[in-house]
């Protein structure tokens, strides 16, 4: 059974830091093929999982969640108000987003998600996270220095518009609602869609009209 | 607890690697690790919580260093290692020495679905009443705490506003102990100036911005 | 400065390296660049705090990875680059393209002996007076400073006592901007159960522990 | 000019991580190199601080001066008061022994130094600074846990003994002065200062009985 004790996990560590191969493609080969061993894995089931992930759980679920927004006022105010009763209209719900929070984007503020403490993201509407979400340079510097941050991705944030940064220190996840961009009256979901980035539900994006992704 | 994981505001770190592929993994050990690691019941009595400070108990070198996929293979292995399921020698060489535990067998592909669909709560109806309500300000513990928190170092002593209550949630403190116990949950934000000493400089660089987190009551005294 | 270098109380590093021959140096290569930092105006303008900094604004990975001597090295390298000193290509090829700046001729081998016995104090007999006294209770800041200062993390926010006046002393976070301004100094005691969580448990394996710190006065406010 | 910028020196240690070699060795021998080219440095200063540090300021030094401090109350008073006006008296002052301070461990009381922010150290009697005391390890622990630290070194302290910890912070230097083990009346300077050890002066060793080092 677990021991629940941090000495003797921190023991367990310096171990493996001493016995591992430094190899992580050799590391992570032993250990399925030791949990395959033990009964604990059915090969299969990572194999499922990777196509999932890959064919079909990703950013566009998100995307259609804001576009839905943007067309339909209703469903904006009942994603604003439970968003995970909101994205489960869409079949979206499942892992990290039993308790999912959006916060909107508008002319005078600027929403940007961050876990400091580890890489907590929702999962089931945004897909896996990027590698620069769960590195030290974003994780170190999002809460500090966001503007700077921004930066570094190509959006301009002016003095005028409040940044407001969450930091995903408990179990509720972060969904941003960008603002719809001018010159999209009219469209309709699919084609909202295709114009919400993933770094926009992240914050790290901001202007999506359309001239700019030089399309339509 | 004061670990290599406590990143918030540690400064002079890097640009970010903003020029990333927009794929669901980068490489097939990545994806591998990462889908293991969501068909298996990873030890007997584990938790999220736990899950998360054993990750904090890397050492603070590999913390910073490892690959983030390569970490979630060393939480597994310290997983195993520590409930007895497995030891170091069959980690390494990726043989089983001795059968494994005696957990209901395995998730299997035509289960992928569903397990991607279940929905975990943290919230806790009968939990405890909230003490604290919109609009209190409120100052973040200054001690922090010696075993696993979702408290960062970097609101330590800072007196924020209490934005919402969230209701009564799990507490990580405690359950990263085995313990379920639930405590009222907030979002709470701090301004800037609060936070960082160079955001009052009257020529500050990021002006106008805030953080929230969300804080369990124990984290929080009234300011 | 929230920086890698700021190690008091962090938690899980590993076991101290006990076993090390006790020489002056452990290698060549060490031995001459503790000798050259010693040999050496490092840079025109420079003073030991911007140094301290400069080592602080390492890479945070590279700090605490790097050997400490080769650190020395990054020092004296990003001192000469960025007092227009030299060029990093100068300073990878170890030929100069430039002549070096106007500074006194290098200090000789027989002035050696002398340097080593030279006394820097930083003690300002015009410096103003001590606010507290010897038993006061201060609180350290909670805040830090977004440039080098000397108040490390883990007592921010805590509460400590007088022990004694040290007269004033040039304060870092000043020098380390060229600004040479003298402050009371103090040595300040702080007891284990304020700093550490687990040193408050009834079962606390650490007992009987205090650490002493030398805190300035603008680091400390009365408690 | 210097020029007090933390952000370009950040900058700077970024180029100079991505352009130098891995190896320590070839760096110096570059910078030794580029600075004696550029007239900033002699090279014969060089090798005679290496065979000063070498052959003549080292812990023999502090040893003198502990040792005189038990045999010698009147000195040990001055020492307690003034440890820089002291060791000048052994003509032991000079780098980094401005402002030294003398701790005294008794039956009661332990102390321990470190640096925690970077490797204070007081060179003049004490020579160059071992590699652990400038390590992550003891930096980050012994603070916290002096107790355990301690016990890697193979010194055991009671619950009935207090451990203060000295973090060097400002430019005052720290000098324990260990307890004169029981079993040494009568001995002269010499021979006292061959059973104290340079951890001694720093904390990390306590019982100093000549009967422990197997001697005399």
């Amino acid at each position: 059974m677990t021991t629940y004790d941090s000495k003797r996990v921190a023991h367990i560590h310096r171990e493996l830091h001493d016995h591992l191969p430094s190899e992580p493609a050799l590391r992570v080969k032993a250990l399925e093929s030791l949990l395959v061993e033990k009964g604990m894995l059915n090969r299969a089931a990572v194999d499922q999982w990777i196509e999932l992930y890959t064919e079909e759980i990703g950013p566009k679920r998100g995307a259609q969640v804001v576009a839905r927004a943007w067309n339909d006022p209703a469903y904006r105010k009942r994603l604003i108000e439970n968003a995970t009763a909101a994205i489960d209209e869409l079949g979206f719900t499942g892992n990290a987003t039993a308790h999912l929070r959006a916060v909107e984007n508008t002319t005078g503020v600027h929403n940007l998600v961050v876990c400091t403490l580890c890489s907590c993201y929702p999962y089931s509407i945004l897909g896996t996270a990027p590698t620069w979400y769960k590195a030290n340079e974003y994780r170190a510097r999002a809460v500090r220095e966001p503007r700077a941050v921004l930066a570094e991705f190509g959006v301009a944030i002016g003095d005028d518009v409040e940044v407001r940064v969450w930091d995903s220190t408990a179990e509720l996840r972060y969904l941003v609602i960008p603002e719809r961009p001018a010159g999209t009256e009219g469209w309709d979901e699919a084609r909202l869609a295709a114009l919400v980035t993933r770094n926009a539900m992240i914050g790290t994006d901001r202007d999506l009209a359309p001239a700019r992704k030089g399309s339509r | 607890m004061d670990g290599p994981h406590d990143l918030g505001g540690k400064r002079f770190f890097g640009p970010v690697a903003v020029d990333e592929p927009e794929e669901a993994f980068h490489s097939d050990w990545e994806a591998r690790m990462w889908a293991i690691d969501h068909a298996i019941e990873p030890a007997p009595g584990w938790n999220l919580d736990w899950w998360r400070h054993v990750r904090e108990l890397i050492d603070p070198v590999d913390y910073l260093t490892r690959p983030y996929f390569d970490q979630w293979m060393q939480i597994e292995a310290a997983l195993l290692i520590d409930s007895g399921v497995a030891t170091i020698d069959e980690i390494v060489s990726g043989k089983a020495a001795t059968a494994g535990p005696d957990l209901p067998p395995p998730l299997g592909p035509e289960e992928v679905r569903a397990a991607s669909k279940r929905l975990t709560r943290y919230d806790r109806a009968d939990g405890p009443a909230p003490q604290y309500k919109t609009g209190d300000a409120v100052r973040a513990n200054a001690v922090g705490a010696a075993g696993h928190t979702r408290l960062p170092a970097y609101v330590r002593g800072r007196v924020g506003r209490i934005e919402r209550q969230c209701g009564a949630h799990v507490l990580p403190d405690a359950k990263s102990r085995g313990i379920d116990r639930a405590e009222p949950l907030y979002t709470v934000r701090f301004e800037a100036e609060e936070l960082w000493p160079e955001a009052r400089a009257a020529d500050a660089k990021e002006r106008r911005a805030c953080v929230y987190l969300d804080l369990w009551e124990s984290y929080l005294e009234p300011a």
